[in-house]
C-alpha cells in the first residue's frame, strides 16, 4: 500500500475491472463460491480504499482538498483555436480527480455496491449465468467509478456510456425473455438521445474553453471572462442537462426506467436506484460552476425536476407492480435532486443522492426479498399479511418507507427537508412566484410519496393475505446473505442523514461544509436570509404532511379497503390516465415510432436518403470509381508488368533450348548421348588410323 | 576341330543368344534366367582360359549373389504391370542404330587387329597355379586397390541397407 | 586353338547387346542386367588378354570389376526398391525428376 | 580297330564312366537315406516304420520312387510353365554336379581342379536359383513366401558356411578337395580337432543349408503347407525331393572331406591300429550273419516266400562281399570309399537324429542366429585362426597349441555374443 491512499486512487476502479476481466474470461470455469468471494472481494477492496481516501481527504485542510492523479495521456496535444480566439491545446489525460464530491460519491457507490453484491449472492444463487451476472456487475462498478472519479468530461463520458452498456446488459440479463431484451434495448435507445446531447455539450465545451478537465474549466471560469448567462454556457449546460435527463430518467426521457425493472432486482437496486441514475445529478453538480452562470438552465432544471417528481409520484399512486412503484418513486426522488440543483443547492442534491441511495437500495432489496419469498410474484394485489412471514424484510422495509417519507429523524427527513428548504429559501433569480410554485409542487410530491409508499407497505405486509395457496406454503425469509445487507442498509437509512443536520436543529450541517469547496459559487447567490424559526416550521409542516399521508394510506388500505375502488369507480378517467402512465409510452410510440412525420415518415425519408444518396450516389459511386481504377491497373498489370516478366521468361526459355534438349532428366537419354559421343570418338580413330592409312 | 574349339563356339553361341534374349524378354524373370545362362557360359569360357578362380568367383558372386538379389527384387516389385507395358522406350531406333554403329567400329578394329591377336603367345600353363598367383598379386602389388575395393563394398552395403530400409 | 580375337569378337558382341539393352529397355531391372552384360564382356576381354600375355593382372582387374558390379547391383537395386515404394513404377523413362 | 580297353582309356570316357557310377550310387544312397530316415524316426518314436514292402520294408524306397513317377503331374493355373519346368531341374543339377568334385577315395573322383572347393560352393549355390524360381513360378502365395524364406535362409547361412570352410582351407593351404584330405594325412590330424569352432559352425550351417530340422522353416508344414514346392507333384516333386537329400549327402561329404579326414581311415599313421583296415570285412560279415539269422527265424509259409528268398540273397551277397574283401588288393582298394561313406553316414544319422529330437525355430530367431551369432563367430574364428597360424609361422609357436588358443579366444567371443540369450 502506498503511503497515502490518494496515490492508490487508481486501484478503486482497477479492482472491479480486474474482477470483471476474470469473470468474463475464465468465469465459466469457476465455482459459484469462488466467483462470489472474488467479486465481492474486489468491491470490498475498493470500498476500503475509498474509506482510506476519505480519511486522507479529511486529514487535509479544507481549502486544498483536491487531488488529481493522471494515469496516462489519452489524446496527445492537438493545438487549435477556441471560439474565444485564444490558442488552446486539445489534450486529454486519463486522470482521476479526488475531491470531496467524488470521494463522497465513491464511498456511496462502493459501499452500497458492496452490500448489493453480497445480496446478489443469495438472490442469484439459483440463476444461470452466475459468472456473467457478477462480471457485468463488476464491470458496471468499474464504469461507475470511472464516471465519478474522472477528471474531465471525456473520461466521464466513457464511464457514462459504460454504465449505459452495463445497464443494458443487466436489464436484458434474462435475454431469453422478450420483454427483458426489449426493455434493455429501450433503455439503450432512449439513453442515446440524452447522450447525443451530452456529446454536443462536450463539443461545445471544447470549442468554448479549450479544455475538458474540470479543473481547467473552473480555472477558466475563475478568470471571469464569461458574463452571467452567456449564450455559449447556457447552450452547454442545456445540452449537458439533456444528457442528464437521459441518464437520470427525467422528463421527457424517463420512460426507460420503469421497463428497466425487468432486470434482476439487485440490479434495479444498484443501477436504477442507487448509483447510475444519479450520474446525471452528479454531473450537474460537477459542472455547477457552469450552471451557476446559466440562470435559464437552472430554471429549466428546477422546473423539469419538480415536474418529474410530481408526475412520477402521481403515476406511482396506482401501480400494482411492487418494483414499478419503486421505480416511479425513484424517478420522482431524482426529480427532487434536480430541483435542488436547479435551485443552486447542489450540496442538498448530493446529500439527497446519498441518503436516497441508502433507503431506495434498501427498499428495492426488500422488494427483492419479498419477490424471492413469493417465488417471483411482483403484483402487490397477490401479497399481503407478510409481516409475520418475513420479519426482517418487513421491519427493514418499513424503516426504508419511513425514511423516504421523510419522518424525523431518519435520513430521508434531513435530505428532503434540505431540498425543500433550499427550494423555499434560495433565490437564484427565478422570481419569487416560480420558486414558491416549485416549493408547493415539491411539498405535494412529498405528500404523494408518503402516501404511495405506505400504500405499498400496507398492501404488501399487512391486511389479509392474498397470497395464492400454492406459493403460500413455502413463503420463507431470505437467506442471511440477503438479510444482512438489508439490516445494514436499514441502519444507514436511519443514521445516514445525521451527517447533514441543518443549523436550525443545532447541527453543523457538516456535509454541506465538507462539499463547500467544490460548490464555491463563482457568482453571488442572493441567498435570502431567513429565520431558523421559519425553517423549523416548514420542517414540522412537512413531517405533518407525511404523517397525514401515512394515516391516509392506513385509512384507505387497512381500514376501509373499499374506498380505493370507489375512487376508481368515481373518477375512472383519472385512474385510467394515471394507470396508463399518461399514455406517454403510447404517445412516444405514436409520434417517434409509428408517427407519420417524426416516426415512420422520418424513418422512411432517412431510409430513402440513405438508400438513394448515400448508398447509390456515395458508396456505389465510390465503388464504381474504385472498380474502374482497378480495371485500369489490371490492364497495366497484365500487359505491362506481367508482360515484361513473361517476355523475360520467354526470352530465357527461348535462349536455353539447347540445354533443354540435352537435359531431359531421363537417364537413358544421357546414356544415349554418351554412346553417341563414344561412337563419334571412335569414328575419328577409324578415319585416322584405318581409312587414313 | 578339337573338342576344345567346339566347346568354345558352342559356349559363345549360347552366351550371345541368351544375352540377346535377356534384352528382348518382356518378363524380367525370364531375362534373369537367360542372364544366368549367359553368365554360366561366360564362366565356362573363363574355365577354358585357365582362369578357374575367376570362373568360380563369377559363379559364386554373379549367380549365387547378384542374380539371387535380382530375383528377390523382381519378386518384391510386382511385375505383372511391367509385363503388360511397352518394353522399349521412345529412343529405341536411334539407340539401336548407334549401338550397331558401335558394333561395326568394334568389328573393324578387331578385324584389323586379328593378325597380332591370332595365337596366344603365352604358354597354357603361364597362369598356373591360378589361385596362388592371383592371391600373391592381389595381396602384394594390388593390396591398396584391394583395400579400396573392400571399402567400396562396405559403403555399398551400408547405402543399400539404408535405401531399401522401410521408412 | 581358338585365336584371341574370337574372344574379343564375342566380348564386343556381348558389349553391344548390353548397350542396346541399356539404351532401349524401360524396365530398370533389365537395364541393370544389361549393365551386368557389359561388365561381363569387359571381363571376357580382360581374361582373354591375361591368357594372351600369360599374366594374372587381367584376373585382378576382373575381380575388381566384379566387386564393382556387386556394389552397383546392391546400391542400384536398393534405389530401385525405394523408388518403387514411392512411385509404384519401375520404368526408367518415368523418372525425370531429381526430387518429388 | 581299337580294343575296348583303349576306348576306356580315353579320359572323356573314363570321366563318363565315373560320372555314371557316382550318379547311380548317389541315387541309391539318397533312396535308402529316405528309408533310413523313416525307420530311424519310427524307432525314435517307438514305431516300426515301413515293414511290409520287402523284409523290414527294404523295398519301400523303390515302391515310393515308382509311385512318384506314376503320379499325375499337375501344373497349377497361371503358372509360368517354362520356369516351372526349369526350377527342379536346376536344383537337382546343382546338387548332383557338385559331387563331381568330391573325392570318394584316394583315386576315385570325377575331377579334381585346384579350386575344387570353390567350385563346390559355387555349384551348390546354384541350387538357390531353382528354389526361388520354383516358388515364383508356382504363381501361388505359399510357395512364394516359402521360396523367399528359403532363399534368405540359404544366402544367410552360406556366408557362415563359407567362412567355416575358409578356416579349414587356411590349415590345408590348398583349395583342391583331395589336397585338403592329403593335408590332413600329412598333418596327422583331422581339422575338426584343430578347428572345433569352425566344425561346429559348419555343422549348424549345413543343417540350415539343407533346410533340415530345426531349421526347416521353408517347408514348415504348420505355416507354409510345404514351402516352395507346395504346388509341385509327381516327378517334379520327386526331383526336389531328390535334390534335398542329395544336398544332405553333399554337405555331409564336404564336412567329412574338410574336417573328418575324407577317405582316410581313423589314425592312418598309427601302426598298431592297422587292424582297423579290416573293419569293412567285419561290417559285411556281421550284416551277412544277421541276414542268415533272420532267415532261419523267419516264419515259414508261402506268403513269406519272397521275403525269405530276399533275405537269403542279401545274406549271401554280404557274405560274398566279406570274403571278397579278404583278398588284400580289394581290401586296399575298398578302404577309402568305405571309410568315407561310413563318416558320411554318421553325419546323415546325426541329421535324422536331430529331426527326431529338436523343435523348430521361428524365422526371425533363425535369422538372428545366423546374422548376429554364426557369421560374426565365423569371421572372428577365421581372424583368430589366421593369427594363430602367423604366430606359429613367425614365432615358431606350437601350431596345434596356437590354433587351439585361437579357438579358445573365438569361444570367448562367442560366449560374449551369446550373452543374455539362453
Amino acid at each position: 500500500m502506498p503511503a497515502s491512499f490518494l496515490d492508490a486512487v487508481w486501484l478503486v476502479p482497477a479492482l472491479p475491472l480486474l474482477g470483471a476481466f476474470l469473470m468474463l474470461l475464465i468465469g465459466s470455469r469457476l465455482s459459484n463460491k469462488i466467483i462470489s468471494w472474488l467479486c465481492c472481494g474486489t468491491i470490498f477492496g475498493s470500498f476500503l480504499i475509498a474509506l482510506g481516501i476519505f480519511r486522507d481527504l479529511l486529514g487535509l485542510p479544507a481549502t486544498d482538498r483536491i487531488y488529481e492523479k493522471i494515469i496516462f495521456t489519452w489524446f496527445p496535444a492537438i493545438p487549435y483555436i477556441t471560439d474565444g480566439g485564444n490558442a488552446a491545446n486539445f489534450q486529454i489525460e486519463w486522470g482521476y480527480l479526488v475531491d470531496p464530491l467524488s470521494s463522497v460519491m465513491i464511498l456511496v457507490v462502493t459501499g452500497v455496491g458492496f452490500l448489493i453484491h453480497v445480496y446478489s449472492i443469495g438472490y442469484m444463487a439459483h440463476e444461470g449465468g452466475y459468472y456473467r451476472y457478477f462480471g457485468y456487475l463488476n464491470l458496471f462498478m468499474f464504469m461507475m467509478l470511472t464516471l465519478v472519479l474522472s477528471n474531465n468530461l471525456l473520461t466521464m463520458f466513457v464511464g457514462w456510456e459504460g454504465v449505459g452498456l452495463c445497464s443494458y446488459l443487466l436489464i436484458g440479463f434474462w435475454f431469453l425473455k422478450k420483454s427483458a431484451s426489449d426493455a434493455g434495448k429501450k433503455a439503450f435507445i432512449v439513453n442515446r438521445v440524452g447522450d447525443a446531447g451530452f456529446l454536443l455539450g462536450i463539443f461545445l465545451t471544447i470549442t468554448t474553453f479549450g479544455t475538458l478537465s474540470f479543473t481547467g474549466i473552473n480555472a477558466a471560469l475563475a478568470s471571469d471572462t464569461f458574463a452571467m448567462g452567456a449564450p455559449a454556457i447556457t447552450a452547454i449546460t442545456m445540452f449537458l442537462f439533456i444528457g442528464a435527463t437521459g441518464k437520470s430518467a427525467q422528463i421527457p426521457l424517463y420512460v426507460w426506467l420503469p421497463d428497466a425493472m425487468e432486470g434482476p432486482t439487485p440490479v434495479s437496486a444498484l443501477i436504477h436506484a442507487a448509483t447510475m441514475v444519479t450520474a446525471g445529478v452528479y454531473m450537474v453538480a460537477r459542472m455547477n460552476g457552469l450552471y451557476q452562470l446559466a440562470p435559464t438552465t437552472m430554471a429549466v432544471v428546477a422546473a423539469v425536476g419538480a415536474l418529474t417528481a410530481l408526475f412520477a409520484a402521481s403515476m406511482a399512486l396506482v401501480q400494482n407492480d411492487i418494483k414499478k412503484i419503486l421505480a416511479y418513486s425513484t424517478i420522482s426522488q431524482l426529480g427532487y435532486m434536480f430541483l435542488a440543483c436547479g435551485m443552486g443547492a447542489f450540496a442538498a442534491g448530493i446529500f439527497h443522492v446519498s441518503t436516497h441511495a441508502y433507503f431506495k437500495a434498501l427498499l428495492f432489496l426488500g422488494s427483492g426479498a419479498v419477490i424471492h419469498a413469493l417465488s417471483g410474484e411482483q403484483d402487490i394485489r397477490k401479497m399481503g399479511g407478510l409481516w409475520s412471514k418475513l420479519p426482517v424484510t418487513g421491519k427493514t422495509f418499513v424503516i426504508g418507507a419511513l425514511a423516504i417519507a421523510g419522518i424525523f429523524p431518519l435520513a430521508g427527513f434531513f435530505s428532503k427537508d434540505e431540498v425543500l428548504w433550499r427550494t423555499f429559501a434560495n433565490d437564484v433569480g427565478h422570481g419569487d412566484l416560480f420558486t414558491k410554485i416549485l416549493w408547493g409542487v415539491a411539498m405535494f410530491t412529498a405528500l404523494l410519496t408518503a402516501f404511495y409508499m405506505f400504500r405499498l407497505v400496507f398492501v404488501t405486509f399487512f391486511g389479509v393475505s392474498r397470497v395464492p395457496r400454492e406459493t403460500a406454503h413455502h413463503v420463507h425469509e431470505a437467506p442471511r446473505s440477503m438479510t444482512v445487507p438489508l439490516m445494514i442498509l436499514a441502519v444507514l437509512s436511519v443514521v445516514g442523514g445525521w451527517v447533514g443536520i441543518p443549523a436550525a436543529l443545532g447541527g453543523g450541517n457538516r456535509f454541506e461544509h465538507f462539499l463547500a469547496p467544490v460548490f464555491a459559487s463563482h457568482v453571488e447567490l442572493g441567498a435570502a436570509e431567513h429565520a431558523h424559526s421559519l425553517e423549523i416550521g416548514l420542517m414540522v409542516f412537512s413531517v405533518g404532511v407525511a404523517v397525514f399521508a401515512i394515516w391516509l394510506a392506513y385509512y384507505f388500505y387497512i381500514r376501509h379497503t373499499e374506498i380505493p375502488e370507489q375512487i376508481v369507480y368515481r373518477l375512472p378517467g383519472v385512474h385510467r390516465l394515471l394507470y396508463n402512465k399518461y399514455y406517454v409510452d403510447e404517445i412516444y410510440d405514436a409520434v417517434f415510432v409509428e408517427g407519420p412525420v417524426l416516426g415512420k415518415g422520418l424513418a422512411t425519408a432517412l431510409g430513402r436518403f440513405d438508400l438513394k444518396v448515400i448508398d447509390e450516389t456515395g458508396v456505389d459511386g465510390t465503388a464504381w470509381l474504385t472498380r474502374s481504377i482497378s480495371r485500369l491497373s489490371i490492364w497495366w498489370d497484365t500487359w505491362i508488368v506481367d508482360g515484361a516478366v513473361n517476355s523475360l521468361g520467354w526470352l530465357v526459355w527461348a535462349l536455353n533450348w539447347p540445354a533443354r534438349v540435352l537435359q531431359t532428366g531421363m537417364v537413358q537419354r544421357y546414356a544415349l548421348w554418351m554412346a553417341t559421343g563414344i561412337v563419334l570418338f571412335l569414328l575419328y580413330y577409324v578415319q585416322r588410323y584405318i581409312l587414313g592409312s | 576341330m578339337t573338342f576344345y574349339e567346339v566347346t568354345f563356339y558352342v559356349l559363345a553361341l549360347v552366351a550371345l543368344l541368351s544375352a540377346i534374349l535377356v534384352i528382348t524378354c518382356r518378363n524380367p524373370v525370364h531375362s534373369a534366367i537367360f542372364l544366368v545362362l549367359t553368365l554360366l557360359s561366360v564362366a565356362l569360357i573363363f574355365l577354358q582360359l585357365q582362369a578357374e578362380f575367376m570362373a568360380a568367383v563369377q559363379i559364386i558372386v554373379y549367380i549365387g549373389g547378384i542374380m539371387v538379389l535380382f530375383l528377390f527384387v523382381i519378386m518384391l516389385v510386382n511385375l505383372d504391370v511391367a509385363v503388360r507395358q511397352a518394353p522399349y522406350n521412345r529412343q529405341r531406333w536411334i539407340a539401336g542404330f548407334a549401338a550397331l554403329v558401335l558394333l561395326a567400329e568394334f568389328a573393324l578394329f578387331i578385324y584389323r587387329g586379328r593378325d597380332w591377336a591370332k595365337l596366344p603367345p603365352a604358354a597354357a600353363e603361364a597362369v598356373q597355379p591360378n589361385t596362388e598367383l592371383i592371391g600373391r598379386a592381389l595381396f602384394q602389388s594390388y593390396i591398396l586397390p584391394f583395400e579400396v575395393a573392400s571399402l567400396l563394398l562396405l559403403v555399398a552395403m551400408v547405402g543399400a541397407v539404408l535405401m531399401a530400409k522401410q521408412r | 586353338m581358338v585365336p584371341t580375337w574370337h574372344y574379343l569378337a564375342l566380348a564386343a558382341a556381348l558389349f553391344t547387346v548390353g548397350v542396346i539393352g541399356v539404351l532401349t529397355r524401360r524396365n530398370i531391372i533389365i537395364i541393370f542386367m544389361s549393365l551386368e552384360l557389359i561388365l561381363n564382356a569387359v571381363n571376357i576381354n580382360l581374361i582373354a588378354f591375361a591368357r594372351h600375355w600369360g599374366s594374372v593382372d587381367g584376373h585382378i582387374f576382373a575381380i575388381f570389376i566384379i566387386t564393382v558390379a556387386a556394389a552397383e547391383a546392391a546400391v542400384g537395386l536398393g534405389i530401385l526398391i525405394a523408388f518403387f515404394r514411392n512411385r509404384d513404377t519401375v520404368n526408367a523413362d518415368e523418372i525425370d525428376l531429381l526430387k518429388w | 580297330m581299337t580294343t575296348l580297353l583303349e576306348i576306356l582309356e580315353q579320359p572323356l570316357v573314363l570321366a563318363l564312366i565315373r560320372v555314371l557310377i557316382v550318379f547311380t550310387a548317389l541315387s541309391l544312397i539318397v533312396a535308402y537315406l529316405v528309408y533310413a530316415e523313416r525307420k530311424i524316426l519310427a524307432h525314435i518314436q517307438v514305431r516300426l516304420g515301413p515293414m511290409r514292402v520287402g523284409p523290414h520294408g527294404l523295398l519301400q524306397p523303390i515302391a515310393d520312387g515308382l509311385k512318384l513317377l506314376l503320379k499325375e503331374d499337375i501344373i497349377p493355373e497361371g503358372a509360368d510353365r517354362a520356369v516351372f519346368w526349369l526350377a527342379p531341374a536346376i536344383t537337382v543339377l546343382a546338387s548332383f554336379t557338385a559331387f563331381s568334385l568330391i573325392p570318394f577315395a584316394d583315386n576315385f573322383y570325377v575331377t579334381d581342379v585346384n579350386v575344387g572347393l570353390l567350385f563346390v560352393i559355387a555349384i551348390s549355390s546354384l541350387g538357390v536359383l531353382g528354389i526361388i524360381l520354383g516358388g515364383w513360378a508356382s504363381n501361388s502365395h505359399y510357395p512364394l513366401l516359402g521360396a523367399l524364406r528359403s532363399t534368405a535362409q540359404l544366402v544367410s547361412y552360406e556366408v557362415a558356411l563359407s567362412f567355416a570352410l575358409i578356416s579349414a582351407i587356411l590349415l590345408a593351404g590348398t583349395l583342391s578337395m583331395n589336397g585338403i584330405v592329403k593335408a590332413q594325412l600329412q598333418q596327422e590330424v583331422w581339422f575338426a580337432f584343430m578347428q572345433p569352432v569352425a566344425f561346429f559352425i559348419l555343422f549348424v550351417a549345413a543343417i540350415a543349408e539343407t533346410n533340415r530340422n530345426p531349421f526347416d522353416l521353408p517347408e514348415a508344414e504348420s505355416e507354409l503347407v510345404a514351402g516352395f514346392h507346395t504346388e509341385y507333384s509327381g516327378f517334379r516333386f520327386s526331383l526336389f525331393f531328390l535334390a534335398e537329400y542329395a544336398a544332405m549327402v553333399l554337405v555331409s561329404s564336404i564336412a567329412v572331406t574338410l574336417f573328418l579326414g575324407g577317405w582316410l581311415r581313423p589314425f592312418p599313421n598309427v601302426e598298431w591300429l592297422g587292424f582297423l583296415r579290416f573293419a569293412p570285412v567285419v561290417v559285411f560279415g556281421a550284416a551277412g550273419t544277421w541276414c542268415f539269422l533272420r532267415f532261419f527265424r523267419f516264419p515259414t509259409g508261402r506268403e513269406w516266400f519272397w521275403q525269405r528268398l530276399m533275405l537269403f540273397a542279401l545274406g549271401t551277397g554280404a557274405a560274398a562281399a566279406a570274403l571278397g574283401l579278404l583278398y588284400p588288393p580289394v581290401l586296399v582298394a575298398s578302404q577309402g570309399a568305405f571309410w568315407f561313406l561310413a563318416k558320411v553316414f554318421l553325419f546323415l544319422y546325426a541329421f535324422i537324429w536331430f529331426r527326431g529330437t529338436f523343435p523348430r525355430y521361428r524365422f526371425d530367431q533363425l535369422m538372428r542366429l545366423g546374422w548376429h551369432f554364426m557369421i560374426p563367430v565365423a569371421i572372428v574364428n577365421v581372424i583368430f585362426c589366421g593369427v594363430g597360424l602367423v604366430l606359429s609361422w613367425e614365432l615358431g609357436w606350437n601350431r596345434s597349441l596356437s590354433l587351439l588358443l585361437a579357438s579358445g579366444a573365438t569361444l570367448l567371443v562367442a560366449a560374449w555374443l551369446a550373452r543374455g540369450r539362453s
